[in-house]
């Protein structure tokens, strides 16, 4: 696929200034600007995108030196692919610690306020979390969007399951998703319509997988006086497989591959890198440059629109008609070199104004605009999937560092009665070892030769007995919007170029600590049936660690950023409404998992994805 | 008819036999010279050596289709499949040999005269007679090798030709050439890719555009009313073009005509590539060194990967994806640690893969007996 | 042999309070007790001595009570055998948690005010903590007696390493030691005397021994300039083994077994029970009910003295008579049973008082009668050492749990110029696998069964492999003497009986954590010369857990209580002097680890032992000069010379 | 060049320490016959502490790489004392079985203060492509080495990790074992017989 952002697509500060005619001013190139920019596009609108990072890195050779920083990266983070800019900076993990009651970590770009920290992130570059995104695309369940009605929990949202479905359909055409819809029955019935197939196959479940599934296929576990038999399921996939030639009513799908500034044939396939997160190294997986390939290609075809693409472009603040309450215009701030916090501050306009720069950026710009919204519940809600992992040692080889992160998970706990009383979880089936939990392999063969004393043919045999036998069960845990759980700013802490940072507040609520409870319980039975050797073991000292009746754990974030806006049905209980328009400022469209009043346990980018379809018809309707 | 046309179906099932031959042939060449690229360097050199390799792969699996829809038979691992190397290709020009040999810029010539498209000679004739040593394979039209194709574009006209005037022939007679088990054809989804280029062929139509696809992604587009393009009616760029950016040091893009590519600049360290020994022979290193032995175990990986593709293209397709793709990308790092390796004695040459198979097979033959 | 604790031997209260003609009165039967009253009834001295703990368990089945206690217990801890008593409480290991800072834990006996725990306990029992010992006994090297002279590290003795070896071969001899002496080449030259043989010959080195040995024989380490070449070395052991026919220029040694109420020939030679600590199954090993036994003995011989014991009787406050400084009785509080706390409370008299319940219990009891001597110093520099464990898994089976807790060691970093630097530590090499720092081998049985989901075959090879693999160094280290170190006491912290408990203050000293860190070292560098995979991890939740230069370690203590009464040159140096005897009252004894100024890199009960004798002589000789001058250091209604006689036979 | 111009060169940081080591080892003369001597040597202990085979370690391309890291990061001395301790042990135990050796490699080499923590990070170098900082108590003992700081050799070096070759899998992100592949039991390469079961 041709990805071609030549200087004429690239726009200057003051071209960008002068041009009065932009239909729309998108903040961010991630998942949501580039959707959101592809249907404007495709209906003849001209569109300005503002991205806050450098892009340098438009070719396949920019993507391979990604690829290259994270080869050579000692720590190999989430974040070790892309570089440090202080002029629009990103969470990493390494700089994160344990917080001591009423301690303020300012260290970390997120100032954390605690109790509880947080190791999710988000990435400011262009294609934005795409970046080093997992892929698992799973729907959200239908009972996912009535929680308080039927399980007395959570937020109900303004919108069905029916209502969207349509548009998970368009997501999953648009990233080009892997899945077997035969093997997704979920608990409560399939929520697929009638026939639907995946646009590919579903991606075989690994060896690993099958060796769990032998286990636990046949059992049942007991919860709530209900009986849950257990299987593993695959999870479909943005990343390319084999196509499905019952697709489109029979008319298949063809694959897009990497996209480069020339033709290059790579990716039309996944060929099991072992390393989704964070980068896929032949992008077989979905990231959004994919499709703003396809905006950029419309910019020669006469019917269609226009994009414009301002790199190196901060936005601070959001400036408001006090008249009609209107957006009026966006203030950037652009900066020269990422070395340097020397930048000029411009004022952009266009008649609609979509920020699409992932929950906690939106909600800290709004915030930092004055902008708290009527019901005051910009910044709150914040909620985001609690993961614990727990591991151990297979009795046989497993072949564990094979295969992309995760192809099959336990699906049956996704929902059922239970949930009255606790979170619901989908647990992961990692093929990437106890990398997440123990930083395997290198500490395995770090403490075998440093303290096993072991070389030659036992450490060989060591390596194989340790890291072959591998087996890590991640489970994604339901949270509910708590309003206390929130995006603040605070003028004392602010960026290179003088914005004020995120300050995150968080703990994960009681609801959720007892599904990780049973999760823990729920892994040591499964462990039990498999043979594992349980090597899970939560450190006090760990960032994450919470004790809960007595027991201690590890909680880790799960980058799934959500509910900082959320959608509602009047302005006194939400911020945006269920087109993600602003209930305040009627130009004005809040995009991404922010506006998702639950999270359920599906990873958030399709609903995300799909959410832009409902939007954008919105606001082609508006703008026409 | 010319008594140089493809005039019974078994004449033609041996011309796609020769075709996968041919295909095939340019592999070694390819791997080795992508595989001598020092890691991390000549990025866009690897990239277009390693698309265009995939694409022999396709084109060897087209011709397998096409042999398979006419009912013939598939079999890689009779003796000669593999040529041994140097070997000879037709050219237009002049005769030229293939080797199992490094990326240098000898090297790449030979490439862009494999891909060489047919307008650029002064072809005239479609078979020219050459003097070949007989033990070397060649494109020919008859058994007995005494004329060759002047070129592989010529080759595959022939080949077009004759399934068009063999259907005819058939359909006058109601009956059709394509009698072979559909099952047997191997589609995108049996494939390393799926970039949806492989499709069956079950008649005249889709293997005319099989042949054509071959053509084009190799030659460029022929259609000889309009001059060659860079890229093929689907956005394609044709492997001698490929090759052509790498010795102009230039990326074509759309709109560029021949020989004057616009897109981004392209940079080759020639230093940065492992010398290998030229056309290696397992005689070349120490017998029973762990070298040897690595090269032995290579041409029996080789031999072993000839006969399970084999298998897949006479109906276990299924093999393709679960059997013979993993063994592609095993070949990779064989190869790259073959490579890596100081061949002793050979001038500071490193290793290479031998793809002696028949050689190979005999060992093994003897060993069993 | 044959331990008769018959009625008539046991007093009571009354009898006590209203005997006025005990030559000596002695608070505990632990080593010192049973010693010093050894020596006294010798010499034909009537003793009352005192302890806290019920005599029931006087017999062999007495005593079995003891093991089943500690066979049934899950925990199986150093106290496990010894029944709780709230009147007579003791430091329990399974109660102790990590404390924060400006933390007191007070749930614990003693009480813990930090910032280091100790895990260091002993026992109120009779015997005491021989009870429990470990029982191996090297001498202190002559260089531990001068550390600040030679070393500016820690104090000085007022006694030297030659004043005290005639006594060192004493408490030998009474303790039954197996050893080696030409094994025991300690770094500096060996502080035997030409020709001198233990009593009994060394225990044999484990397999495990053998096994380290030959990983580490002809090689060395480097340090501060030196090269120090490694061995292993048998230590010596009060434990019973072969009788040395060269003993005693030739008339060699005939050990004690076990000892009862009648006849048993059991102990006379260690079985390899490993299981030294808490408490040996057959008696091999020496414990003070063995020296009590003498005593016994000595009342049936005319020219011997007497010994009356009064049971569960805890000594409350020492009495000082304000005129001359000289006590003038100990307030006992004696209980009828230890599940109530009822007790009358009684005065006990005698000529002189002999203090010998270990170093917390006798600065606890001096400070509760608001005795804090002259220079201050009681409860001060206390004294423990700091163990470190490092562990791991033997690349062959190595066949761990067999032969006595530890059999030898590697002891040649006892001593050196580099003690100017950081702490010498002596390296013990457990045969009783990891269970002093895992509790092994029952955590790894439950790991496997419930963390490893293994039963059947499979769950036999993981204990195979994981157990039988044990290896653990144990780090004995040097802790010099620091006043900031100390027991106190606070009367909002009693016991039931209304006695304050004793509140500690702990910090390893940054030597003693300097050689930690170095043991830690070593250890890896020996590790890694015998392939051993190394599993020492140091848990920051463990209440040991202390961090030295960024790194974290687990120091334990090593129940070498001394240091709360230090002997010096004078009374504002210290509490006794060099005879135990106290600087500021003529007639008390403090006996025990607490007049130890330094304790070295050796276990401390042989020094205390051989310390009873050299006390014991100017106890004699106190109690002669009062007796052939008449002079009588206070007085009783009933207090007559001489004594009569309670033989039932 | 000789080994003191090397060692110069590979601390003149613009300069490719792999690239360097291969000149040098090319290198004519007697300068270039001895260093080769040295690198025989780095490849033969290498050969012995991996249970990889030479023909396996050269063909990760790594071994020059991996040879001018350790000179980089604690000088030539070290290095050749090393190699001439382990030499010694081969030529002492000509004949011996395997466990004679390595009881002698864990007393000499990997027990010894100095050599051992080297030792070791030569091993994770061949498993990792990382070279790991060394430990507190060596810097403190025998002098801290400037660069002696946790890092990745290269991002081939990386690629090239023989844990992964190990354990039959791959290094995340690299040489992909092709679509589907991981639903295969993975083939872990046999190696030599002496090792034991843990």
């Amino acid at each position: 696929m041709h990805l071609r952002i030549d200087p004429t697509r690239l726009t200057t500060p003051h071209e960008a200034v002068g041009d009065g005619h932009y239909d729309a001013v998108i903040v961010g190139s991630g998942l949501s600007g580039a959707i959101i920019a592809e249907q404007l596009c495709k209906e003849g609108k001209r569109v300005l995108m503002l991205e806050a990072s450098p892009i340098t890195n438009k070719s396949l050779r920019g993507y391979n030196e990604y690829v290259t920083n994270f080869f050579v990266s000692p720590s190999k983070d989430n974040q070790s692919p892309f570089p440090e800019n202080p002029n629009a900076p990103m969470p990493r993990t390494p700089t994160l610690r344990k917080l001591q009651p009423g301690e303020v970590n300012t260290n970390s770009y997120i100032v954390q306020a605690g109790p509880y920290v947080s190791d999710s992130n988000y990435t400011r570059t262009l294609g934005g979390t795409t970046m080093h995104w997992e892929a698992k695309t799973p729907r959200m369940l239908p009972e996912d969007f009535k929680t308080r009605t039927l399980y007395d929990q959570g937020l109900d949202w303004p919108i069905g399951y029916d209502d969207i479905e349509p548009d998970y359909q368009r997501a999953e055409r648009e990233m080009g998703v892997s899945g077997d819809v035969a093997a997704l029955r979920y608990p409560g019935g399939s929520p697929y319509p009638k026939n639907y197939v995946y646009p590919m196959q579903g991606l075989p479940l690994s060896y690993l997988d099958h060796m769990v599934d032998r286990g636990i296929a046949g059992t049942s576990v007991e919860l709530d006086g209900e009986t849950i038999p257990l299987q593993v399921r695959p999870y479909p996939q943005a990343r390319n497989g084999v196509p499905n030639a019952a697709y489109d009513g029979g008319k298949g799908y063809t694959p897009v591959g990497a996209v480069n500034t020339h033709q290059v044939d790579i990716g039309e396939r996944c060929q099991g890198n072992t390393n989704c997160v964070p980068i896929c190294p032949v992008q077989a997986k979905y990231w959004s440059g994919k499709t703003l390939a396809k905006v950029l290609r419309m910019n020669d075809e006469l019917d269609k629109g226009e994009i414009k693409i301002l790199p190196q472009a901060v936005a601070s603040k959001v400036e408001i008609n006090p008249e009609n309450g209107h957006v009026s215009g966006i203030q950037v701030k652009v900066y020269k070199t990422p070395g340097s916090p020397e930048h000029e501050t411009i004022t952009v306009r266009g008649k609609i104004y979509v920020i699409t720069t992932a929950a906690i950026e939106t909600a800290r710009l709004m915030l930092a605009s004055g902008l708290p919204s009527s019901s005051g519940l910009v910044g709150r809600n914040f909620m985001d999937h609690a993961f614990i992992l727990c591991w151990g040692l297979m009795p046989e080889i497993c072949g564990t560092y094979r295969g992309s992160s995760c192809t099959g998970g336990i699906l049956d706990l996704r929902n059922g009665p239970f949930r009255k009383n606790q979170a619901a979880f989908s647990v992961d089936i990692h093929n990437d070892g106890w990398g997440w939990a123990t930083g395997s392999p290198y500490s395995d063969l770090t403490s075998l030769v440093d303290d096993g004393n072991l070389f030659g043919g036992p450490l060989r045999q060591g390596l194989v007995d340790r890291l072959s036998h591998q087996l890590l069960l991640a489970f994604m845990i339901d949270v509910p919007p708590s309003e206390s759980n929130r995006i603040t700013v605070d003028p004392q802490y602010t960026d290179a170029l003088g914005n004020m940072r995120p300050n995150l507040s968080f703990t994960t609520p009681e609801y959720s600590m007892r599904g990780a409870a049973y999760a823990r319980q729920f892994a040591k039975t499964v462990f039990s049936r498999l043979g594992v050797d349980d090597h899970t073991q939560y450190n006090p000292e760990n960032y994450g660690y919470v004790v809960y009746e007595g027991v201690g754990y590890e909680i880790r974030g799960g980058n799934h950023l959500c509910g900082t806006h959320i959608m509602g049905t009047s302005k006194n209980n939400s911020v945006v409404d269920t087109n993600q328009r602003s209930w305040d400022h009627a130009n004005l469209y809040l995009v991404g998992g922010g506006s998702m009043p639950s999270i359920g346990t599906a990873n958030v980018s399709p609903t995300i994805a799909a959410l832009c379809y409902r939007s954008a018809r919105a606001m082609l309707k508006q703008l026409s | 008819m010319d008594s140089h046309d493809i005039a019974t179906l078994e004449s033609l099932e041996e011309h796609l036999f020769s075709a996968m031959v041919l295909e095939h042939a340019t592999l070694p060449a390819y791997l080795t010279a992508l595989y001598s690229i020092k890691p991390g360097t000549n990025q866009d050199a690897s990239n277009i050596l390693r698309v265009v390799a995939v694409e022999e792969m396709l084109h060897m699996t087209i011709a397998a289709n096409l042999l398979n829809a006419i009912g013939g038979t598939v079999n890689l691992t009779q003796t000669g499949f593999v040529p041994s190397y140097p070997t000879y290709l037709p050219d237009s020009i002049d005769d030229f040999q293939i080797h199992i040999e490094a990326f240098t810029p000898s090297a790449l010539e030979t490439f862009l005269k494999i891909e060489r498209p047919v307008y650029l000679g002064t072809v005239q004739q479609r078979v020219v007679k050459r003097r070949i040593p007989n033990h070397v394979w060649c494109l020919s039209p008859n058994k007995d090798g005494t004329t060759q194709y002047t070129t592989i574009g010529e080759f595959y006209n022939a080949i077009k030709e004759s399934f068009i005037r063999l259907e005819a022939e058939a359909q006058a007679k109601g009956s059709t050439i394509f009698t072979g088990d559909p099952a047997f054809q191997i589609t995108s989804e049996y494939y390393y890719s799926g970039g949806g280029k492989l499709f069956p062929v079950t008649n005249l139509d889709s293997a005319v555009q099989a042949i054509d696809l071959v053509i084009e992604q190799g030659e460029g587009y022929v259609d000889e009313d309009k001059p060659t393009g860079v890229f093929d009616q689907y956005g394609e760029i044709a492997h001698f073009y490929r090759f052509e950016q790498l010795r102009l040091g230039r990326y074509y893009v759309r709109g560029d005509k021949p020989g004057f590519p616009t897109g981004p600049a392209i940079e080759i360290d020639w230093d940065a590539v492992y010398l290998t020994v030229v056309d290696p022979k397992l005689a070349d290193y120490p017998e029973g060194s762990e070298l040897y032995q690595a090269a032995l175990n290579f041409n029996i990986a080789y031999a072993q990967f000839l006969a399970l593709l084999t298998e897949a293209y006479n109906g276990k397709r299924e093999l393709m994806m679960r059997a013979a793709v993993p063994a592609m990308f095993d070949f990779r790092n064989l190869m790259n640690r073959l490579i890596r390796n100081p061949a002793p004695q050979q001038h500071g040459r490193h290793a290479a893969a031998t793809f002696e198979i028949d050689a190979t097979n005999a060992i093994l033959g003897t060993a069993k007996a | 042999m044959h331990l008769r604790i018959d009625p008539t031997r046991l007093t009571t209260p009354h009898e006590a309070a209203g005997d006025g003609n005990y030559d000596a009165v002695i608070v505990g039967s632990g080593v010192s007790g049973a010693m010093i009253a050894e020596q006294l009834c010798k010499e034909g001295k009537r003793v009352l001595m005192l302890e806290a703990g019920p005599i029931t368990s006087k017999s062999l089945r007495g005593y079995n009570d003891y093991v089943t206690n500690y066979f049934v217990s899950p925990g199986k801890d150093s106290q496990a055998p010894f029944p709780e008593n709230p009147n007579a409480p003791m430091p329990r290991t399974p109660l102790l948690r990590k404390l924060q800072p400006g933390q007191v834990d007070s749930n614990t006996y003693m009480v813990q005010t930090g910032p280091y725990v100790t895990d260091t306990v002993y026992s109120r029992t009779l015997g005491g903590t021989t009870m429990h010992w470990q029982a191996k006994t090297p001498r202190m090297v002559p260089e531990d007696f001068k550390t600040r002279t030679l070393y500016d590290q820690g104090l000085d003795w007022p006694i030297s390493y030659d004043d005290l070896e005639p006594d060192y071969q004493r408490a030998e001899r009474e303790m039954g030691v197996s050893g080696d002496v030409t094994a025991l080449r300690y770094p500096g030259g060996s502080p035997y005397p030409k020709d001198y043989v233990y009593p009994m010959k060394g225990m044999p080195p484990s397999y495990l021994d053998q096994m380290v040995n030959d990983g580490i024989e002809g090689t060395s380490v480097e340090l501060d300039g030196q090269t120090i070449p490694l061995q292993v070395r048998p230590f010596p052991q009060a434990r019973n083994g072969i009788p040395n026919e060269a003993y005693d220029g030739g008339k060699g040694y005939t050990p004690i077994g076990a000892v009862n109420t009648h006849q048993v020939d059991f102990g006379e030679r260690c079985q390899g029970n490993t299981n030294c600590v808490p408490i040996c199954p057959v008696q091999a090993k020496y414990w003070s009910g063995k020296t009590l036994a003498k005593v016994l003995r000595m009342n049936d011989e005319p020219d011997k003295g007497e010994i009356k014991i009064l049971p569960q009787a805890v000594a409350s406050k020492v009495e000082i008579n304000p005129e001359n400084g000289h006590v003038a009785g100990i307030q006992v509080k004696v209980y009828k049973n230890p599940d109530s706390p009822e007790h009358e409370t009684i005065t006990v008299r005698g000529k002189i008082y002999v203090i010998t319940t270990a170093a917390i219990e006798t600065a606890r009891l001096l400070l509760a009668s608001g005795l804090p001597s002259t220079s201050g110093l009681v409860g001060r520099n206390y004294i423990d050492h700091a163990y470190l464990f490092s562990w791991g898994l033997t690349p062959k089976i190595c066949g761990a749990y067999r032969g006595t807790d530890c059999i030898s060691g590697i002891l040649d970093l006892r001593n050196g110029p580099f003690r100017k630097h950081q702490a010498a530590f002596s390296v013990d090499i457990n045969n009783n696998g990891w269970s002093v720092a895992t509790s092994s081998p029952y955590t790894d049985v439950t790991a496997l069964v419930d963390d490893g989901n293994l039963f059947g075959s499979q769950l036999r090879r993981g204990l195979v492999d994981r157990v039988s693999r044990q290896l653990l160094f144990a780090f004995m280290i040097d802790v010099p003497a620091n006043e900031s170190n100390r027991v106190t006491v606070d009367p909002q912290y009693t016991d039931a009986l209304g006695n304050m408990r004793p509140n500690l203050s702990f910090t390893t000293p940054e030597y003693s954590m300097r050689g930690a860190a170095y043991a830690r070292q070593f250890a890896k560098t020996v590790f890694s010369r015998m392939g051993v995979i190394d599993y020492t991890q140091y848990s920051p939740s463990n209440f040991g857990y202390v961090v030295y230069e960024g790194e974290g370690y687990e120091i334990h203590g090593g129940c070498h209580l001394g240091g709360t009464h230090i002997m010096g040159t004078n009374k504002n140096n210290s509490v006794v002097d060099a005879n135990q005897r106290s600087w500021d009252h003529a007639n008390l004894y403090l006996a025990g680890g607490g007049s130890m100024p330094s304790i070295g890199t050796a276990n401390i009960t042989l020094t205390i032992a051989a310390l009873c004798y050299r006390s014991t002589r100017a106890m004699l000789k106190q109690l002669s000069f009062e007796t052939t001058t008449g002079a009588t250091i206070h007085k009783t209604t009933g207090y007559h010379h001489g004594f009569s006689r309670h033989c039932d036979t | 060049m000789n080994k003191t111009e090397f060692y110069a060169k590979l601390s003149t940081p613009a300069n490719d320490p792999a690239s360097l080591a291969l000149a040098a080892i090319q290198g004519d003369g007697e300068a270039g016959t001895y260093l080769r001597g040295v690198y025989d040597q780095f490849l033969a202990f290498s050969v012995e502490v991996t249970a990889f085979s030479r023909f396996d370690l050269e063909g990760t391309g790594q071994g020059e790489a991996y040879f001018a890291t350790v000179i980089q990061v604690v000088g030539y001395e070290i290095l050749e004392q090393l190699l001439d301790t382990f030499t010694s042990i081969i030529n002492q135990t000509g004949g011996e079985s395997t466990l004679v050796r390595n009881d002698l490699l864990r007393r000499r080499l990997f027990g010894n203060e100095r050599l051992g923590p080297i030792a070791r990070n030569i091993v994770k170098l061949w498993f990792t492509g990382n070279w790991y900082q060394l430990p507190r108590n060596w810097s403190e003992k025998f002098g801290p080495a400037p660069k002696d700081v946790t890092f990745t050799v290269s991002a081939n070096a990386y690629v090239e990790g023989l844990l992964w070759t190990t354990i039959g899998a791959h290094p995340a992100g690299a040489k992909a074992q092709g679509y589907g592949s991981w639903a295969n039991p993975p083939r872990i390469p046999e190696f030599g017989s002496d090792a034991v079961v843990r």
